[in-house]
């Protein structure tokens, strides 16, 4: 039982930890680390305003959280939410710039659907790479995160982009307000709070049961922790390496198109770097997937965690000008403190089975 | 008239490329390094951001460049304390541990220049240093030898890495421990010493050159890297480990580079197609990891922690 | 309820540390822009447009910087005017998309954004713009006398809005004072590759470019070279005489107070927008900020001081 | 019901009478070692010494102790009661270096070369330079042919090691040892890779180094080979000792029984299959040829054929072309030419997943690595390769339930002993691992079965239990091809028996008239013994 605790224990010590890092690096800065804190805090969960904030900034890292616990489980390492969230938004942008005629009923899936064919193309090309080529996923998926921004930057500059900026010879990269149709529900008009994150919950509740409930996962599954074993058993190895990548660039691509329709300005802009449009919830992602023990429900947690993160460490940047570099450098840290510990939580964990087998032995 | 156009601007374009290679050159060289000894370091790119930061400041501070140059490495090698820590002795799994890192640097870097500096005021850069000699050299010297200190030490030191991985017996353990550090334990060679080693030389490396990158630029801004070090850690796969190879991988990359922006600055390439060509580095790299991926095997303990007596 | 109780004392002790004591009748503007608020360029000239009219208004300022991501710039934009601020101001053209969608639900909130000329017929929202081509073709001029190779660089961004209208300028400018030289133009697809700026800068010099110039915050790359070959340099947007002082010859500076001071009485008069406002040469929104420390050629000087007077008095038309 | 038996061997041989055999006085002691590893006691109170020019063998079952003893003695791990003496002094080894330091020498099981280094490079590991900082490759090169021409072990210094044959490498380990200058030296399962005539030429190897006043610890399982070349043998149970005896005061039985713990019984080797010509071909290879991993052909060409009810033996030294051949029919390599055939329909080139469907089952060698997902449960490792069969799963949801029913009934049938189905496979024993994949892939009742390494590294029980199975398997009408380099097991098995070198088949004998030489001749090239036995 007391090791039991400690193995749940040690991550909540260790994010602690880093916390009480970025306390002492807040009084480095000349901020007050308790208020500082606290002014998170009550910014991200303090207020019906603040925590709908917080839920929807953490719809992306939901997504491609849950989508990084696919791969995974396959043991793929996607690097590449970036450029698939950029895939999904255009993808789904191109949907609703070509069907604007459609109900809402109809359009609104139809670009979701879209988004999730973007993200899941730019997640199946790393995914055959590795499968067939052996190039390993880390490096193919930064590349095609260039190649995203750029492909980004050629469409919005160009065939995408919003006839009345030509006109008025401004040029701002941007589509045309995209038809209201496509517009995502609203849950809370007066919160501006959109359904997305009910996609986003389902989408996490679809992965866990896909994962420990079907024969695909069950496939992804053994494939991720023995490949060997997995193709002896006439388990289609590669494939389901190209799979695991697609099902996880599909939900980065379905977070781009969430970030789209569900923006205030219900388009899609760039200002010539990935980050601008999907403020880094690819790289993010990943912290949160970790944070939750690469498990899709734990996912969901841990990205309101760090939404709130995100949204508190903006109004520290408000209140106290704290500049929000912070909050980045500290979910590094968490990083660093979690996977740190991981090994030693695994063997704590083993350790504690052992001594149980034998008991049932005897 | 038209000859001498083309040559000068061959010779431009080429020295251009040798300079872009530089930054890169480093950090993948830092990180071959690392990679025989068995140790993936994706950190690569906030160790960078570190080191310019911290490079640019000491210069502001102290107008003086190879201080700077010292304040780049000495943060390198701090963060590669701290990595090593992190992945030999706490057994961590190298490729997230390595994605928190770069988180570190980026929000690290950011905030201690906002915070440190503000404004961003420019500071002193290398001077250019022409060999003796081979600068005068028609074609060549322009090309190769007309560059700043950091150029000559970053090619220099391809050879010299080589030498090292190579000859001695040093080299002779990382390649060993990077390969099966079971064999290696078994001789009494200290897996964790060596790559203990390699990090710190593969981040001090990584320090080098975003110091190199700030110095050369004369100015600090947040995320001044723009991700090189992920370019980099791709450059060391193209180079199948060799520090040969990673020079071949670093120039080609810096040439493309290199010829979309004189083609651009020239007006060859369309404005409406120069998104295009900007991708061109990114693509050729992916294709070139698919010859090399088929051709050259990994080093086989590379991302694997190791445990003795497993 | 113990969470909300610890919640707003949290609360209560930040508001004591923070808020300062606003009078009445301070007019409470607040600023979203896209990059640091001391970056010797954009944001930094809306931040001293804003502190220059402090002593003529009574300014309550709060600032939301460095704020690249378009969809948190809209909250902090939804944020500053649900906290009942008079004036916010959406600096950057990628703003707009979002003020259009937020504006209509304060109707007694002005807003103002740019740069830009369209108010998307809200009566609460006001554009700005600033007419950058003009400074740009006045060094543009100075740029194609001065130089002796015949050869001018530019480094932009990416070809859109504000950094178009500079570079347009300035290359209709240098191709009028000079009609045999070059001017290569490189759009180098980024914001913040400063690695990239600078070896654009150095392609240009090895082009045999004698004077260069750049926008976007990128460009301080494209000056250190400048700087290390000592080619002449023209800035923009704000005085660049810091990042180089031997080799900056002036710069375009934006002086929005120009403006903001018809916004902040229109807004005291209960104005709250509808109208396009434009810094010029001839307002004197922009200005043309020489580097005392650069021995600039006589003859130069005075073909750029010439354009500047004809294009104010309007018997000088510019293409845009 | 264990305790009796060794007893009973021990009080056949008193200890006094050990002492009057062997007088010197022990180069090293390792003396009340005890090792604790969570959840399980590796080394009770264990002592063990070794006199110069002298072979001890170190005798046990998988999981006996003897690697964690002898890790202690080459100080990977640390005891945690007892201590070391070497030449009467305390030794204390905190790492590899410290072991090396005093001389002592070890070759693993599994060889600790590395493969992208030369020979010299291997050798020169870890040893300081002549040269300083700079290795010194040509003098280590000269040394290194001076030592082959002493000891007669040819090696090519200059030679990358992925490029050398299996004997060759071990070789390459002896001359590590021998460069050092080892005055003790581990061998753990020397001979698993030789040829019985590579073994012969061993044994002189080994002689040669006594006479040079070296100790050695000889671990291995093969009894015979044990009983040859020990002067003493100490035998491990449970991590105890059991006895320590000689050669000469003892059997093969004897120590078979103390290392089981209980008496074995004599083979039980069902009758032979009778195979009339009649009887159905049910597998078979034509003109088979495969590639291996590094580009060479393994496979050259190669037939056989394996009718209804029948055990094909495949005996050879590893790295022959088993494992391609096991992964060629199992649709797991490509193959370049040939066919293979169940039924007489061709499965060449299907997937693996067809190639099960057509009624082929398969236990691959390395059962952790190939046969089963250490972090899966013994339920989801058992339905592995059917999942997606309609019983267990629907509109691609798995049935869990049907899947637990299946399972436990398996896990009675061939008494797999796990405390529940949703225990993670990686905590049973090898034995019942194995017992699971067995299980697993003779729930099919299927029409081919290929087994390679059936009971490698399985404790003997364990074994019985599995070569039981498979006759039973066999007199069902199975057609089985085992695949083993235990030459012992094969002649156990197999009706008939092919021997296969350098991925050829040197010919097929008929198991109830072939001998040892016979098939060691064959195993080292020579097809002549099988020519003259095939009419």
């Amino acid at each position: 039982m007391p090791r039991s605790l400690i193995v749940i224990l040690i991550p909540v010590f260790s994010v602690a930890a880093a916390l009480l890092l970025g306390a002492i690096m807040l009084l480095m800065l000349g901020a007050n680390p308790i208020s500082g804190f606290a002014t998170m805090l009550s910014a991200a969960f303090g207020s019906l305003d603040g925590f709908s904030a917080t839920l929807i900034k953490s719809i992306p890292l939901m997504l491609v959280g849950v989508g990084i616990c696919i791969a995974f489980r396959a043991n793929v390492i996607n690097i590449g939410g970036e450029g698939q969230m950029v895939l999904g938004g255009l993808f789904s942008t191109m949907a609703a710039l070509a069907l604007p005629g459609l109900p809402p009923l109809l359009l609104v899936p139809v670009v979701l659907l879209a988004g999730i064919v973007g993200g899941a193309l730019w997640g199946a090309i790393p995914g055959a790479l590795k499968a067939y080529f052996n190039v390993s996923e880390i490096l193919s998926t930064i590349m095609l995160n260039i190649v995203a921004v750029q492909l980004m930057n050629f469409l919005l500059r160009g065939p995408l982009i919003d006839p009345g900026e030509i006109e008025r010879g401004t040029r701002i990269p941007q589509t045309a307000r995209l038809p209201e149709n496509s517009d995502l529900p609203m849950l809370v008009d007066r919160l501006n709070f959109h359904s997305g994150i009910l996609i986003a919950l389902a989408a996490a509740i679809c992965a866990w049961v896909l994962l420990w409930r079907t024969g695909l996962g069950f496939r992804l599954r053994s494939v991720g922790l023995n490949p060997d074993a997995a193709r002896y058993a006439g388990i289609p190895v590669k494939r389901s390496i190209v799979i695991a990548m697609m099902l996880s660039g599909a939900m980065s691509g379905l977070a781009g198109a969430i970030l789209v329709f569900g923006s205030e300005s219900h388009r899609m802009v760039t200002d010539g770097s990935t980050m601008g449009f999907t403020g880094s919830a690819g790289f993010n992602g990943i912290v949160v997937a970790l944070f939750g023990a690469l498990h899709p429900l734990w996912t969901i947690p841990s990205s309101i965690l760090f939404g709130g993160m995100l949204i508190g460490a903006n109004s520290l940047q408000r209140v106290a000008q704290v500049p929000s570099a912070l909050i980045i450098a500290l979910n590094g840290l968490i990083v660093i403190f979690v996977v740190s510990t991981e090994w030693h939580r695994k063997r704590l964990q083993a350790e504690s089975k052992v001594v149980n087998e034998d008991v049932v032995d005897k | 008239m038209t000859d001498v156009f083309t040559t000068t601007i061959v010779v431009a374009t080429i020295a251009s490329g040798i300079r872009l290679a530089t930054p890169f050159l480093l950090a993948a060289l830092g990180e071959a390094i690392g990679q025989r000894s068995g140790v993936l370091n994706l950190g690569v790119d906030g160790v960078m951001l570190l080191g310019a930061f911290a490079a640019y400041f000491v210069v502001l501070d102290t107008e003086n460049v190879w201080l700077g140059v010292v304040a780049g490495i000495t943060i390198g090698i701090c963060m590669g304390v701290l990595y090593a820590v992190i992945t030999v002795f706490l057994h961590a799994e190298q490729g997230v541990s390595g994605i928190g890192i770069y988180l570190f640097g980026l929000g690290m870097s950011d905030l201690l220049f906002q915070k440190l500096v503000g404004t961003p005021l420019p500071i002193d850069q290398f001077s250019e240093w022409s060999v003796p000699y081979l600068s005068d050299v028609p074609v060549i010297g322009v090309m190769l030898f007309q560059h700043s200190p950091m150029v000559y030490i970053a090619f220099l030191l391809v050879p010299v890495v080589a030498f090292i991985l190579n000859r001695t017996t040093f080299g002779l353990n990382v390649r060993a421990v990077g390969e099966s550090p079971e064999s290696a334990d078994s001789l009494g060679v200290s897996v964790r010493r060596v790559r203990f080693c390699t990090i710190i030389a593969g981040n001090a490396l990584a320090g080098l050159a975003g110091a190199a990158l700030a110095i050369e630029l004369g100015i600090f801004q947040q995320n001044l890297t723009n991700a090189m070090g992920f370019i980099a850690i791709a450059l060391v796969y193209f180079g199948a480990w060799r520090a040969p190879g990673v020079m071949a991988g670093a120039l080609v990359f810096g040439m493309v580079g290199a010829i979309v922006l004189q083609a651009k600055t020239l007006g060859l390439i369309p404005r409406s197609a120069s998104d295009i060509a900007a991708m061109a580095p990114a693509i050729i790299t992916i294709l070139a990891l698919v010859v090399v991926a088929n051709r050259f095997r990994q080093p086989a303990a590379l991302t694997k922690p190791y445990f003795r007596g497993d | 309820m113990f969470k909300k109780s610890l919640v707003s004392f949290f609360a209560a002790a930040l508001c004591s540390a923070a808020s300062m004591s606003a009078s009445a009748e301070a007019l409470k503007v607040a600023i979203v822009a896209p990059s640091a608020s001391n970056d010797l360029a954009f944001t930094q000239s809306i931040v001293d447009g804003v502190n220059a009219l402090k002593e003529e208004f009574e300014i309550e300022m709060a600032i939301t910087d460095g704020t690249f991501i378009v969809d948190d710039a809209a909250a902090a934009i939804r944020d500053y005017a649900k906290q009942g601020f008079d004036v916010v101001l959406a600096h950057g053209s990628q703003y707009g998309g979002s003020l259009k969608e937020i504006a209509p639900d304060f109707p007694d909130t002005a807003f103002a954004w740019g740069t830009s000329a369209d108010t998307f017929g809200l009566p609460n929202v006001s554009a700005y713009e600033a007419m950058s081509n003009e400074g740009g073709y006045v060094m543009g001029v100075m740029a194609g006398k001065m130089t002796k190779s015949g050869v001018i660089g530019v480094v932009g961004p990416i070809e859109v809005g504000d950094a178009k209208l500079y570079v347009d300028g300035f290359v209709e400018g240098a191709k009028a004072a000079n009609g045999d030289a070059t001017v290569n133009v490189n759009y180098i697809g980024s914001f913040g590759d400063v690695a990239l700026a600078a070896e654009a800068g150095r392609s240009h010099i090895a082009n045999g470019a004698d004077v260069m110039t750049g926008t976007a915050q990128m460009v301080v790359g494209a000056i250190g070279a400048a700087r290390s070959k000592d080619v002449a340099w023209f800035g923009t947007q704000a005085n660049q005489t810091k990042l180089g002082k031997k080799v900056v010859v002036a710069s375009q500076v934006y002086k929005w107070e120009v403006i903001l001071r018809d916004i902040f009485n229109d807004a005291k008069n209960g104005v709250l927008g509808g109208k396009l406002h434009k810094v010029d040469l001839a307002n004197g929104g922009l200005t043309i900020e020489f580097n005392d420390k650069y021995s600039l050629d006589a003859g130069a000087r005075k073909a750029g001081e010439e354009a500047m007077a004809a294009i104010m008095d309007g018997s000088l038309k510019l293409s845009h | 019901m264990t305790h009796s038996d060794s007893q009973q061997v021990d009080s056949a041989l008193p200890a006094s009478s050990i002492e009057t055999s062997l007088e010197k006085a022990p180069m090293l002691e390792m003396c009340g070692i005890t090792k604790r590893f969570p959840g399980v006691l590796a080394n009770d109170n264990v002592s063990f010494d070794v006199r110069a020019g002298e072979v001890h063998t170190l005798l046990g079952e998988n999981g006996a102790g003897k690697s964690t003893l002898m890790k202690i003695l080459y100080g990977l791990y640390q005891p945690d009661e007892g201590e070391l003496r070497l030449h009467g002094k305390p030794l204390r080894l905190r790492s590899p270096l410290d072991a090396i330091s005093h001389r002592i020498g070890m070759i693993h099981q599994h060889f600790m070369l590395v493969p992208t280094l030369t020979v010299a490079e291997n050798v020169a590991l870890g040893l300081p330079s002549q040269r300083g900082p700079l290795t010194d490759l040509k003098r280590v090169s000269r040394r290194v042919n001076e030592l082959s021409d002493l000891y007669g072990l040819q090696v090519d210094p200059a030679a990358f090691v992925w490029q050398l044959a299996v004997g060759e490498r071990q070789r390459v380990e002896i001359i590590k040892a021998l460069y050092r200058d080892v005055q003790l030296l581990v061998l753990d399962e020397p001979t698993a890779v030789l040829t019985p005539q590579e073994v012969d030429d061993f044994f002189t190897i080994l002689h040669e180094m006594k006479r040079d006043g070296r100790g050695l610890i000889f671990i291995s399982h093969k009894l015979q080979e044990v009983m040859d070349l020990s002067d003493r043998v100490t035998v491990l149970r449970h991590g105890r000792v059991e006895a320590t005896t000689t050669p000469a005061q003892t059997t093969r039985n004897d120590l078979a029984a103390l290392m089981v713990g209980r008496q074995l019984d004599s083979a039980t080797r069902g009758n032979r299959a009778s195979l009339t010509s009649e009887t159905p071909e049910v597998f078979s290879v034509n003109g088979l040829r495969v590639a291996g991993d590094r580009g060479v052909d393994a496979l050259k060409s190669i037939d056989l054929q394996v009718h209804a009810g029948e055990i094909l033996g495949i005996a050879g030294v590893s790295g022959n072309g088993q494992r391609e051949l096991a992964e060629a029919v199992t649709g797991l390599r490509p193959i370049l030419a040939g066919d293979v055939l169940v039924d007489g329909s061709a499965i060449t080139g299907m997937t693996p997943k067809k190639i099960r469907e057509a009624g082929l089952s398969f236990v691959p060698e390395e059962r952790m690595r190939d046969g089963a997902i250490g972090d899966f449960s013994v339920a989801d490792n058992m339905v592995l390769h059917n999942h997606t069969e309609s019983q267990f799963s629907s509109a691609g949801f798995l049935d869990f339930a049907a899947i637990k029913t299946h399972c436990s009934k398996l896990v009675q049938d061939f008494n797999v002993k796990t405390p529940d189905l949703d225990t993670p496979t990686k905590n049973l024993s090898g034995g019942n691992i194995q017992k699971l994949i067995m299980a697993r892939e003779l729930a099919s009742n299927p029409r081919v079965l290929i087994a390679a390494q059936p009971t490698r590294g399985v404790d003997i029980g364990a074994a019985e239990y599995i070569h039981q199975r498979l006759l039973e398997q066999r007199d069902s009408g199975t057609a089985i091809m085992v695949i083993s380099e235990d030459l012992d097991e094969v002649m156990a098995l197999a009706d008939r028996i092919a021997v296969i070198c350098e991925g050829e088949i040197m010919g097929v004998l008929d198991a109830g008239n072939a001998t040892r030489e016979q098939i060691g001749l064959m195993m080292a090239g020579v097809s002549d013994a099988a020519n003259s036995q095939r009419a």
